[in-house]
C-alpha cells in the first residue's frame, strides 16, 4: 500500500534536505556511528510532513472532483424536473451523453488543449492522450496540491459542465444527434481553447483578468452557447402566443429542488477545489463566500419574485441559489462575508430581471440557463473588478468581452452549419408528442401514468 | 334503468359518497377528470411568468340506478356536493339500455 | 497556493521551535555555517507536520459542513415525500427558505450568540458579523482542527437544522409567512442561545451535562417547536374523524427513502465532524457507533411495525433509521458497538410507540418529527447517562429538562403571538385545494397530472 | 478534542524515534540543559508526519466509506426506477432492509469470516463482535492506513452491496420473507467466505488471483446469487408470451438516472477506498480509470444498442456506465487510461449483448442485474490477466470458476431450500396486484394517484 | 348505436381487447377510473396507522358498435373479464344517436 | 338536451376550447383516455426491448349542450380536431334526461 511512497524515495523532499543537514553536522563532529543509527532511522522513517500534505490536498482535489461530477446530475434533475415530462427521456439522456463524453474527449486532447503548458497564448495542440509527466505523481507536479491523475480529473468534470448549460436552454425542441455534435465541438475545442487563455496561462492571464473558478470561463461560456442555441432554435411551440407570453410549467419541483440542492453542493468542490489545494485558510473561505452568495442570492430571488408577482414562487428561489453560486465563482477565493452577500443579493435580483427580460423579447429558454449562467457570469467577472483588491472592472470587462465574443461566434456557427446541413429543430409533431416518443421511442414514466394499459 | 354522472368539486367526494350509502346506493365509479365552465381558472405562476389553469381539477361520479331510486339519488348527491359557490358541478342523467354484472352474467335491474 | 501558509510563516508552530532548539544547540558548539544551512533549508522546508494536520483535519470539518448541508435536502425530500402532493411545492419551498436563512441569519449574528466566548453562562451578545479572530486561519485557533470559516460554515449548517424539524411536523397546514417569521426568530435565538448553554461553554458545560451532537441541543430543540406547533396550530382536516385516526399517506414513497438515505449519509458529517477534528480513532468510532445506531433501529421498527400492523411498513423502518441516528448522537464517540446496537435498537422501538401515542392523543404530526427528534432525542441524550463512564442520568435530565423548559416555551410564545397577531393556520378552503396553490400559486407537478391541460 | 493524540503518545512513532536519535547525539556531546529544552519541544512538539499521514489515510477511507454508502441509495432508486410502479415500496424496502442487515451482520460475525486473519485458505470463524485489536486506532494497524473501525465500516458497506444486487433481478415477484432469510445467508455467510478466500488472505490470494475492488468478489458473488433467483423465480407474468419477449417498462426514468449518478460518484469510494489508503498516485490513477471505464462504457452501450434498435437508449445507457464500472473494479489500479477505455467500451458492448440473450433464454432479470454485475464482473476479472502485468488470464480464470461455482451452488441451495420449504414466490394474485399492497399493504404513490380518492 | 361501457379489473385489460378484436372490433377508448361496489377496499398502512383504500382501480372500456354487433360484443367482453370473484365489474349500454369520423367527417355507422 | 363526447388528439384540446368558446358554449369536463383504432399504436423500447403501446392517449371532452346548439358545437369541434391524419377521432352523441346545475339546484336547459 505505501508502494506509492516507495516509489517516490528518491524525491528530494525539502523535509529530507533539512534532516540530511543537521545530521550531517552531528556527523561532522565525529558521532559517527551515532549519526548512522539516525540517517537509517530517517530511511525507515515512514511518511515526511511533505507526503502527509501532498495525501490530504490530493484528498480534496479528488473529493472536489467527485463533488463537481455530481453537479451532472445536479444539472439533470433541475433541468428535467422544469420542463415536461414528455422531454424527461430526452433531457436525461443528453446529460448522461455530455459528462460520458466530456470525460473522453478531455482524455484525448480537452486537457491538453486546455493546459499546452509554455505557449503563444491563444491556441496549441501539444499532442493526444494523457502522457503522465515525469514529476506527476510527486508533490511537485503541482506545488504539493495534486497529482497528474487528479489535475486531469477535476478539470475533466469541470468540461463537461459548459455544454450541460446549453442543454437546459435548449430543451424540449432541440435535435439530439445536432445537439450531440454541437456539444462535442464545444466541450473539446471551444470550452478548452477559451479555458488556456486564463487557467492555460494564456493572453487573458497575462493581462492580469481573473476568473477563479469559472463565472465567466465556464457558466458565460456555457451561457454564450445556450444564447446561440436559443436565438436559432426559436421558441417553443406555445409558449409566446398572439404576442403573449404563456409559461410552460415544469413537470416535477421536487427534482428541480434535488438539482439545485445537489449544485450547490457540488459546488462545494467547484469553487473548494479551484483553490487546487486543501489549504485550510483559502478553502474555507471560499466555501463560507459560496454558501453565503447562494444563501442571499435565494433570499434575494425570493422577495424579488414575491414583489412582482404577488406570490412567494419556489422555481424562482431556485434560480436564485444558482445566481449566487455563479455570481461568486469569479472571485470566491477574493471576497468577505459582506462583498459575498452583496454579489449573491445583487445576483438573486438580477436574475429575476433577467428572467422576465428574455420573455419579453421572445428568447425562450426553459430551464433560465441564459439568465442563471450569462448573466450572473457576467456580473460575478465584474464584481471581482469591484470588490477584489488588485483587479480592475476594466481588465474584468476586457475578458468578458473576449469570452462573449469568441464562445457566442463560435456556438453561432457550429450551430448555423449544423441548421443547413442537418436541420437543428425536431419537427413540429414530434415537439408536440415529445422527443421521449420522437428521439428515443422511451417515456420516462411508461408504467406510471397507466400502469395496465398497453 | 339510468346513469347519473356528477361532476363536483373534487373534497366533496368523501360526502357524496356517504350520502349516496344512506339512500342504498353502494355501487358507484369515480373519476378524475378537469372542468370549465363559470367558474374563473386558477393563476399559476411559474419562475416569474403567471399563466391560467383553465381545466379545474372535478371528480366525476357515475352512479347507475334503478328508474325508481333516480330521484332520491339525485337529491342525496346535489345535497352533500352544495357548497353554493360557483364550480359545484353539474349532474347529467342518461338512459341505460341493458346493465350486465360480469361475476355473474345477471342482466338488468339485478346487475346492480 | 501555497500563499496560505507563507502568510503564516511568523506563525510559532512548536514544531518550528523544535527544530529551532536542536539548531541553536548545533550553533552553539561551533557550526555556525552548517547550522546556517540548516536553517535556510528549515524556511524552505515547505509544509510541517503541524500544516499537513491542519489541513487534514480542515477538510474532514469541510466535508463534514457540506455532509450537513445534504441533509437539508433530505429533510425536504423525506417531508414532502411523506405528505400529499398538493403541499409539495410549499415544503420545498420552507425547506430552501430554512438554509438560506440559517446561513445568513448564523453570519450576522447567530455565530457569535451561540458561542461568545467568556460569558455567564446563559446569554451574551458579543456583536454582530464574523469578525475574523486573529489566529482564526492558523492551527491555533482549534487546537490544529479548522480555520474560523470552517468554524462557522460547520456551525452554520447545524443552525438551519433546527427549523427544519419544525417544518415537517406542522406540514399541510401552516401559514408561510407565519412560518418563516417563527424560523427566523427559532434559528436565530432560540437555538443559539440554548446551544451557548452547552457548546458555547455555559452553565449546563459547566454542569457536567453531555450531547455530543446534538440530541438534544439539535433535535430535541426543534422537536420541542414542532410539538409546539402541533399543539397551536391543530390536526389537519380529516386526521381526525368521529374520534378515529385517519392516516393520510404521503405522496411518494422514493422521495422519502432519498431523504432518509442523504439523510444517514449527512449524519456522517453531523457526527463525525462534532469530532471537531479528524483524529483517526476518535472519528471512525463515531462513524461506527453512527450507522450501527442507524442500522438498529432501522430494524427494530421494521420489525416492532411488523409485530403491530402484521405488515412489514416501509414508512415505520425509515422512521426507525432516522430514530436510531438521532438516539446515537449525544453521545456517539462515547458508545462501544454494543451500547450503540442497544441505543438503535431502544430508539426503533420507542418511535414506533410514540407514533402511535401522538395519534392517540390527537397531535397530528404528518412526518413524526416530533416522535423521531423529540422522544429519541431525550432517550438518546440519556442514554449516555447510562452507558458512557463519567455521565450521569441526573445531571443528564437536567439538560433536557432545561432545554425542554427553554424551547418549548419559547415556542409557544412564538407561535402564540404569531397566532394573535396574524393567525397560523391557512383557512380551511385552502387547505383543502392544498398549500401549492393557495400560498405559491404553483403545483408540484403541474405538467405530470396532465399533460396537455390547461 | 486531541485527546486522541494524547492518548497515543505512547506509541513508538518511527519519527519520534528520528527525534530520539537526533537529540541522544545532541546530549551525548555534553549539551544536556539544550538537548532537555529540545526533548521537552519534542513532547509537546504536536502531531507528527505519521500522525498526519495517517489522519488523512483515515479521513479518505472514512469518506470512501460514505459513498459505497450511497451506493445503496443509488441500488433502490435505479432498481425501482427500472420496475413497476405497483412494485415500488417492496424495492425500497428490500433495499432498505439489506443496508441494516448488512451493517449489524457484519458487526456480529461477517468482518471476522472475511478477515479471520491467518487461516486453513478456505474458512476460519475467530468468534463473535468487534474486538478492538491493541493497535486498532493506530497507524501500525494497516500500515498507517485506517483505524480498526474505518476498515469495519468500509467493509461492512460492500457486504451489503451483494445482496442487493440480487435484490433488482429477483424483483416483482419474489417473496418477501424468502427474499429476507436468503439475504441474511447470503451477506453474512457466502459473502464473506467468499470474501476471505481472497481479501482474507486465503487459498486464491495465494495462487495469485487479482481482484482489486471486487469485480469478482462483489459483483460476480452478486450476480451469481441473482442468477440462481431468476432461474428458479421464473420469469414475471407477462414477461414471455407465446414464445415472444414484451419488455415490461420501468415507472420512472428519473430515479433510474438518480440511481445510475449515485452509483457512479459511490464507485469513487468503491475503487478508490480499495486502495486502502490515501496515496495520491494509486487513488487518483483509480480514480481516472474508474471514471473512463464509466463514460466508454456509457457511450459504448448507447452506440450499439442504437445501431440495434435504431433509436438512443436511455436505460441501455445507463446500464452500460455501470457496465463500464463493474468491467474496470477488478484492476482499477492496474490500468492505463487506454486500456481503460478499451475495458469500458467492451463491457458497454457486452451488457448490452447480455440482456438480449437473457431475454432470448427467457431468463426475466427486470434491471439487467446479471447481465450488468456477473457478466461483466467477470470480463472485468479476467481483463486484469489480459492488460494488467504480473497476473495470468488463467489465475483469473480460476478466481471466476471457483468463485462462481461457490456463490452460485450456494444461492441455488438457500433459495432450493426455501422454495420448498415457504416458497419464493408470491401469488400470481399479488404479482398482478403488485407486491406493494400484497407483502406491504401500502402504495409508493398512494394520493399522487388520486389526490382526493381513498 | 350503443356505446358499451365496461368497469372491469385492470389486469384483464389485455384479455378483453383480445377478444373484442376476435368478434371484429378495434375502435375502443379506455381510462382509469375507481369503483366502489361489494367488493370490500384495501386496508392499507402508512406509518403504523390502517386506512381503508374503498376506491379500488378499475379500467373503464368504451366501445361504439352497431346494434348487430352489441350482443356479440358483450358476450365477448363479459368471457374475457370474467373471473368470478366479486369486483369483476360491470356492462353499461347507452343508446347513441349520432357518430361522427373527425377526420373524415363521415357520420353513423360509417363513422365506426 | 345532448351529451356530446369527442375523442380528439391531446394537441387538439387548446383549438377545440376556443372553437367551443366561438360557439357559446363555455362548460366541459375534459379528461385522460387511451384509444385503440386505426392509429397503429407507437413502438417504444426499453432496455433493448422493443414493445408497442397500444393504446394511444387521447382527450375525451363531454359537453352538454341544448338540442338546437348541437349540431353547431358538433360542427366546431370536429373543424378543430380535424387533421385528416388517422386517429382524429370520433364524436358520440348521447341523449340527456336531465341536467342538475348543483349550486343552484335548476333543472333542465336552465341548468347547463
Ligand atoms: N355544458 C357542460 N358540459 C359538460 N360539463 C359541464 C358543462 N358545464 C359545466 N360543466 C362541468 O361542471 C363544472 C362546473 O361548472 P361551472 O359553470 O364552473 O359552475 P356551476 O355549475 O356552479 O355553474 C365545470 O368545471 C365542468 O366540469
Ligand atoms: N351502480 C353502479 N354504478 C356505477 N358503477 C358501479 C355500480 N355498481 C358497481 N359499479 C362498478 O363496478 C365495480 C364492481 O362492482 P362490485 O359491486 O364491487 O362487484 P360485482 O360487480 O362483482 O358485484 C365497482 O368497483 C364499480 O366501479
Ligand atoms: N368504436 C369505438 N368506440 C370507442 N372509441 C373509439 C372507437 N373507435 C375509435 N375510437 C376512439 O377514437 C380514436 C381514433 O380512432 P382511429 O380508428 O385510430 O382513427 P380514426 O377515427 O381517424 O379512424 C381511438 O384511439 C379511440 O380512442
Amino acid at each position: 500500500m505505501f508502494h506509492g511512497f516507495l516509489q517516490r524515495k528518491g524525491d528530494a523532499s525539502k523535509m529530507r534536505l533539512l534532516f540530511g543537514a543537521v545530521l550531517f553536522a552531528v556527523l561532522v563532529i565525529g558521532l559517527s556511528p551515532l549519526g548512522a543509527m539516525a540517517q537509517e532511522a530517517a530511511e525507515d522513517a515512514g511518511p515526511t510532513a511533505l507526503d502527509a500534505m501532498f495525501t490530504a490536498n490530493n484528498i480534496w482535489m479528488m473529493l472536489s472532483a467527485g463533488l463537481v461530477f455530481i453537479m451532472h446530475l445536479g444539472f439533470g434533475t433541475l433541468e428535467s424536473g422544469l420542463t415536461r415530462s414528455k422531454n424527461t427521456v430526452n433531457i436525461l439522456f443528453k446529460n448522461t451523453y455530455i459528462v460520458c463524453l466530456g470525460i473522453l474527449t478531455y482524455a484525448l486532447c480537452g486537457f491538453n488543449i486546455m493546459y499546452p503548458g509554455d505557449f503563444n497564448g491563444y491556441f496549441a495542440f501539444p499532442g493526444f492522450g494523457l502522457p503522465l509527466p515525469e514529476n506527476g505523481l510527486t508533490p511537485d507536479y503541482a506545488s504539493v496540491g495534486y497529482t497528474y491523475w487528479t489535475d486531469f480529473l477535476f478539470q475533466a468534470m469541470f468540461a463537461a459542465t459548459c455544454a450541460t448549460i446549453v442543454s437546459g436552454a435548449v430543451a424540449e425542441r432541440i435535435k439530439l444527434s445536432s445537439f450531440m455534435i454541437f456539444s462535442f465541438f464545444y466541450v473539446t475545442f471551444i470550452y478548452t481553447i477559451a479555458g488556456s487563455w486564463k487557467w492555460g496561462g494564456g493572453w487573458l492571464d497575462e493581462k492580469g483578468f481573473y476568473d477563479f473558478a469559472g463565472s465567466t470561463l465556464v457558466h458565460s461560456v456555457g451561457g454564450w452557447g445556450a444564447l446561440a442555441g436559443v436565438i436559432l432554435l426559436g421558441p417553443r411551440k406555445g409558449k409566446y402566443v398572439d404576442g403573449e407570453m404563456r409559461p410552460i410549467p415544469g413537470h416535477s419541483m421536487p427534482l428541480a429542488m434535488i438539482g439545485v440542492f445537489l449544485l450547490w453542493l457540488g459546488w462545494f468542490g467547484f469553487n473548494g477545489g479551484s483553490v487546487l489545494s486543501a489549504d485550510p485558510a483559502l478553502t474555507s473561505l471560499t466555501l463560507v463566500t459560496t454558501c453565503i452568495a447562494a444563501a442571499a442570492g435565494g433570499l434575494a430571488s425570493m422577495f424579488t419574485s414575491w414583489a412582482i408577482s404577488k406570490k412567494p414562487d419556489l422555481s424562482m428561489s431556485l434560480n436564485g441559489i444558482l445566481a449566487g453560486l455563479v455570481g461568486i465563482t469569479a472571485g470566491a477565493d477574493q471576497m468577505t462575508v459582506v462583498s459575498s452577500t452583496i454579489i449573491g443579493v445583487v445576483a438573486g435580483v438580477i436574475v429575476v430581471f433577467a428572467v422576465i427580460f428574455f420573455d419579453r423579447i421572445k428568447l425562450d429558454d426553459p430551464v433560465g440557463a441564459v439568465s442563471v449562467h450569462l448573466v450572473c457570469g457576467i456580473w460575478g467577472t465584474l464584481a471581482v473588478g469591484i470588490f477584489a483588491d488588485g483587479y480592475t472592472v476594466g481588465t474584468q470587462l476586457l475578458g468578458v468581452v473576449a469570452y462573449g465574443v469568441f464562445s457566442f461566434v463560435s456556438a453561432m456557427i457550429i450551430f448555423g452549419v449544423l441548421k443547413v446541413i442537418m436541420g437543428i429543430r425536431v419537427s413540429e409533431e414530434e415537439e408536440v408528442e415529445g422527443l421521449d416518443y420522437g428521439e428515443h421511442g422511451m417515456s420516462a414514466y411508461p408504467n406510471f401514468e397507466s400502469s395496465y394499459l398497453r | 334503468m339510468k346513469m347519473i354522472t356528477a361532476i363536483i368539486q373534487p373534497h366533496k367526494v368523501d360526502e357524496v359518497k356517504e350520502e349516496l350509502r344512506k339512500v342504498g346506493v353502494t355501487g358507484m365509479t369515480v373519476s378524475e377528470v378537469r372542468g370549465s365552465g363559470r367558474q374563473k381558472g386558477h393563476k399559476e405562476i411559474f419562475r416569474g411568468g403567471e399563466y391560467t389553469v383553465e381545466f379545474i381539477p372535478k371528480i366525476k361520479i357515475e352512479v347507475a340506478v334503478n328508474d325508481d331510486k333516480c330521484e332520491d339519488c339525485i337529491e342525496a348527491l346535489i345535497n352533500a356536493a352544495h357548497t353554493g359557490r360557483i364550480g359545484d358541478g353539474k349532474v347529467f342523467v342518461v338512459n341505460i339500455e341493458d346493465t350486465v354484472r360480469i361475476r355473474t352474467k345477471e342482466r338488468g335491474s339485478e346487475a346492480l
